[in-house]
């Protein structure tokens, strides 16, 4: 019988300090075994637990997406002991990987439709995977307009820069990055991402958001979006509780009925409405 | 239906017949408390004072402790993990309660959902056969059928062992119960007054329960509706938010995974935890969705009698064994919560 | 808490106080003298050291 | 309804009614024999609810510290008056948001030693002054009050409240040098590998449910040293190991403070004699500082909270 509790043995292939704070870092894992790599088949939203022996488990949202190869990116915040753990391991450490979990972001009602994706801090690890996921030539056109709308305190924390930066390229996506207060060498947006979601004013026909962000980001946004047409169907987010089994059995997370872990973490404003709001 | 027939004073020789063939279990006395441990004497066993384990019996297959994996520090496979899982051995678990056995269906369900299966859990649970002994007479603090179950239940049961006085009359459920029971010496065919016989037991079992409160007003109301009653302040109240309820229920599940380092290597271990503990739910950046013992004690009985039976077909995730009404230091009596949940 | 473990079944012997003030060198050589020697005596420790887990009683091993 | 509970709703309704306390801590009734549940009365309907007889187990100064700000009537004993002492001593209650109704004790009753006596399941039990009367299916045993009571109830010398506002009865008669530490001496006569045994048996059914420090009134700490993550102080799992840091460790935390109340033991679901090991440390103070006992007045500190330049120190070498 498989054992859903044994991680796969992966390798540090390459870590990057993505912010100016350096709290935040990123991961990028290989396989040690193909039939790993083969058994590991995720869509964006989707997380695993990280494993450090002698520390234990964190979950960790999927950075990286299925279209970029066999290699999985993880962008960590230095938070407790296992995420401090995994800090201080260099390039070439083994570690473990169990996955993938929980539900993904629901790609089949997206297709044919306008995406917006709003982001905010730290938590736009999955929404770089979806947007990827979208922008590859094979998905591209199952998919409208796409606005992405990403903010951070400062330009130095910013994740995932040099992806950014070709984003902002494209013309097949409307591209709005935004930081809190202005900084020197900053030619961008700034403004909080309300404010900014506000200005852009994605169309809220045939359209579905994806809002991951700080708890005061979300709730400052929610009513923006309300104003723009969105329905609570139409507005999806990502949940994070505490977590140790990842499977929907140790009972932890659960946020009414629900486990982030299993039935989540990706759930809608409507499906939210319905819950408790223990998260 | 099969029954078969066992004069009592041949279940020295009956076990001896069942050891033939895997290891047999009972309940046996330790110290003041009672709980399931291999039967190396018959006279270990006192089935006729026997009322329930002090310790709900789920610790068989889900112990407090369990060792899941292991690793290396150093050397040729150092941090990559192991499964520690052994092979358990067969056995038979004589004298287990109906309660706690439609507990093990409902962990059955639990531990193993539409995409994931803990075979921590289940190895354990396909090595063993249930023989179940119905509750001649129920203590007052059962409740079994006031949550869809009785005395004489036998879901999650192998074989049924009815007290007849003189004899045992035994009820083969499953085809794993028929297994264990085959090439008997001791069994005898029942006669038409032996089953009759059990049958008024049962009735008689059944009768002297009533039923205490309904969970059908639990079931229309919707979630929100329940979480945001009054009553939950006052019921929490008293509560010293321990995790005795969460460790004496034959239901309780949850558990928290560690890794612990020794010298060489370490262990990954998973141990139980309860909802009533501060350190359950609270994130690495100190903030709490449950930070008070109003919103454990909620949680605790709207995951029995309501989140559970939402989501597995209206099973409520509760047996009535009585324990947590017996056990709870502060007497947070779950009967009484539930009415006000049904009212 | 010295009472208390070898209540608990530490050997007397295994844990010692004193106090030595920064200037006291010889005295505290001659405590860590002495506090090697009677540890040695008794011995690698079995008592609260810990190789593996052992899940014991509760834990029921199947 | 005996004279102290007929005092006590009198009592509480007054506060309640003169709004001179926002909440009356007691006991009310329980739904199972021997046994009954902590309570909180906010008006002089709930108040006439309040009861008090031997079974009202734990010690409900465990509450005060999170009533946050309430002004709060508090039934107790001596015991849990010398916790409220206690509290007050170290800050952990503003004595100012605190009443205390003051209750002459004669001892709780031991459920176990009830239990054990009789031949089935209890269904009614009822006490007077002198003696517990159990009933149940086909039977009817009448017991001494005395023997039944609680290990730590049976030795005690602070019956009455150290410290009161008010008090529901005249004070008890209290007892005169008690024989205390017998099974304490006895483990302490064992080798080091006897007394081992002895411990490791006397926690070997601990579920670690931490039903002790939940109702203990010393261990009102945010976030317990067992809870800790970085650093870990004390694993887990059930390693027997494990288990006997986390009760030595709590021990030594009692350290002077201890009441002897015995709410620890009166809770414990696996019927643990804890005492067995926090009482050595009580006895230990007791024997090292002359006597002590804790928390008798508002002005002595424990002594391990001060420092005296004659401070007993046996186990430092020279």
């Amino acid at each position: 019988m498989k054992n859903p509790y044994l991680p796969y043995p992966v390798r540090i292939e390459e870590t990057v300090i993505e912010t100016e704070d350096r709290n935040i870092k990123s991961f990028k894992l290989a396989f040690l075994k193909e039939e790993d790599c083969k058994a590991f088949d995720y869509t964006p939203g989707q997380f695993a637990q990280l494993s450090v022996t002698g520390k234990g488990e964190i979950p960790i949202g999927i950075a990286s997406s299925p279209t970029e190869g066999d290699h999985l990116l993880f962008t960590v915040n230095k938070m407790g002991v296992v995420t401090t753990a995994l800090h201080n391991l260099s390039e070439g450490s083994i570690m473990g990987v169990r996955g993938p979990l929980g539900n993904s972001y629901p790609f089949d009602k997206m297709k044919g439709k306008d995406v917006t994706i709003i982001g905010g801090g730290y938590a736009f690890t999955t929404l770089r995977s979806t947007i990827v996921y979208m922008l590859d030539g094979k998905n591209r056109a199952d998919f409208g307009k796409i606005t992405l709308i990403y903010g951070a305190r400062t330009p130095g924390m910013l994740l995932y820069k040099e992806t950014l930066e070709e984003w902002s390229k494209r013309d097949d996506i409307s591209y709005n990055v935004t930081v809190d207060r202005d900084a020197p060498g900053w030619t961008g947006r700034v403004g909080f991402v309300p404010a900014v979601t506000e200005q852009v004013a994605p169309s809220s026909e045939n359209a579905i958001a994806v809002i991951c962000g700080p708890p005061i980001m979300i709730k400052f946004t929610l009513p923006v979006m309300v104003k723009l047409g969105f329905t609570p169907e139409q507005t999806i987010t990502s949940l994070e509780n505490r977590m140790k089994c990842g499977i929907g059995i140790c009972g932890r997370c659960n946020v009414g009925p629900e486990y982030v872990c299993k039935d989540g973490p990706v759930f809608s404003m409507a499906q939210l409405k319905e819950m408790p709001q223990e998260y | 239906m099969e029954y078969m027939r066992l004069n009592k004073k041949n279940l020295a020789a009956f076990i001896e017949e069942l050891k033939q063939k895997c290891e047999v279990w009972g309940p046996v006395k330790e110290g003041d408390q009672v709980k399931f441990a291999p039967v190396s004497n018959v006279s270990d066993v006192d089935l006729e004072q026997f009322k329930n384990t002090t310790m709900s019996p789920k610790e068989i297959f889900f112990p407090q402790s369990e060792i899941m994996l292991s690793f290396k520090r150093e050397g040729e496979g150092a941090n990559i993990y192991r499964d520690e899982q052994s092979v358990p051995s067969k056995k038979a678990i004589f004298g287990i309660r109906p309660c706690d056995a439609r507990a093990f269906r409902i962990l059955d369900m639990i531990f193993k959902n539409d995409q994931f299966a803990d075979n921590y859990w289940l190895t354990k649970r396909d090595a063993v056969t249930l023989v179940g002994l119905g509750c001649k007479e129920p203590c007052s603090t059962c409740f079994c059928t006031s949550v869809n179950s009785h005395p004489f239940d036998e879901t999650g049961l192998d074989v049924m062992v009815t007290d007849l006085g003189e004899h045992y009359l035994l009820r083969v459920l499953t085809k794993k119960g028929r297994e264990l029971l085959a090439g008997s010496h001791v069994l005898r065919e029942p006669s038409e007054a032996n089953i009759e016989a059990y049958k008024t037991v049962r009735k008689n079992a059944e009768d002297a329960m009533t039923v205490q409160f309904g969970t059908d007003k639990v079931n229309g109301k919707t979630v929100l509706e329940l979480f945001n009653e009054d009553y939950w302040q006052r019921i929490s109240e008293p509560c010293l938010n321990c995790s005795t309820c969460s460790y004496v229920c034959p239901t309780c599940h949850c558990f928290d995974i560690q890794d612990e380092v020794f010298r060489e290597g370490g262990q990954r271990i998973r141990n139980w935890e309860s909802c009533m503990s501060w350190i359950f739910t609270v994130h690495a950046t100190g903030h709490n969705p449950r930070p008070g013992k109003k919103e454990r004690v909620r949680q605790r009985f709207m995951h029995k009698f309501k989140y559970i039976p939402m989501k597995r077909d209206g099973e409520i995730g509760c047996v009535g064994c009585g324990r947590c009404v017996t056990m709870c230091p502060v007497n947070i009596d779950v009967r009484e919560v539930v009415k006000q949940m049904n009212s | 808490m010295k009472s208390l473990l070898e209540y608990a079944g530490l050997e007397p012997g295994r844990l010692h106080f004193s106090w030595i003030s920064s200037a006291e060198g010889e005295k505290f050589a001659n405590f860590a003298t002495s506090v090697v020697e009677s540890v040695t005596a008794l011995g690698p420790i079995k008592r609260f050291a810990k190789d593996e887990v052992s899940v014991g009683d509760r834990g029921v091993e199947l | 309804m005996n004279a102290r509970t007929t005092k006590l709703r009198e009592i509480a309704k007054k506060l309640l009614d003169k709004q001179k306390v926002d909440v009356v801590i007691g006991f009310k009734k329980g739904t199972i024999p021997l046994k009954n549940t902590p309570f909180f009365a906010t008006n002089s309907e709930e108040a006439d609810l309040l009861l008090w007889d031997g079974n009202c187990i734990g010690n409900l100064a465990a509450y005060l510290p999170k009533m946050a700000g309430k002004r709060a009537a508090i039934v107790a004993q001596g015991c849990v008056s010398r916790n409220v002492v206690g509290l007050i001593q170290e800050k952990q209650v503003d004595s100012n948001n605190i009443y205390i109704i003051g209750m002459p004790c004669t001892g709780m009753l031991d459920p176990r030693k009830i239990i054990a006596a009789v031949p089935g399941e209890i269904t009614e039990a009822v006490e007077d002054q002198l003696y517990v009367t159990a009933r149940g299916k086909g039977f009817e045993i009448t017991l001494n009050r005395s023997d039944v009571l609680n290990r730590n109830c049976d030795r005690c010398t602070v019956r009455n409240p150290v410290l009161f506002d008010e008090i529901a009865s005249e004070p008890k008669p209290e007892l005169k040098d008690p024989v205390r530490y017998e099974k304490i001496r006895a483990i302490e006569a064992l080798p080091p590998e006897g007394r081992a045994e002895s411990i490791d048996e006397l926690l070997s059914p601990c579920i670690r449910c931490y039903a002790c420090r939940d109702a203990c009134p010393l261990c009102y700490c945010p976030e317990c040293f067992v809870d800790k993550s970085s650093p870990q102080w004390c694993g887990k799992s059930q390693d027997d190991r494990d288990v006997l840091s986390y009760h030595l460790i709590r021990a030594f935390h009692t350290a002077g403070r201890c009441t002897e109340c015995g709410a620890c033991e009166e809770v414990c679901p696996m019927g643990i004699k804890i005492r067995l090991i926090s009482g050595k440390v009580e006895k230990d103070i007791r024997e090292i500082f002359d006597g002590y006992e804790a928390w008798k007045d508002l002005k002595t500190p424990p002594p391990l909270t001060v420092f005296q330049r004659d401070d007993p120190q046996p186990f430092v070498k020279e």
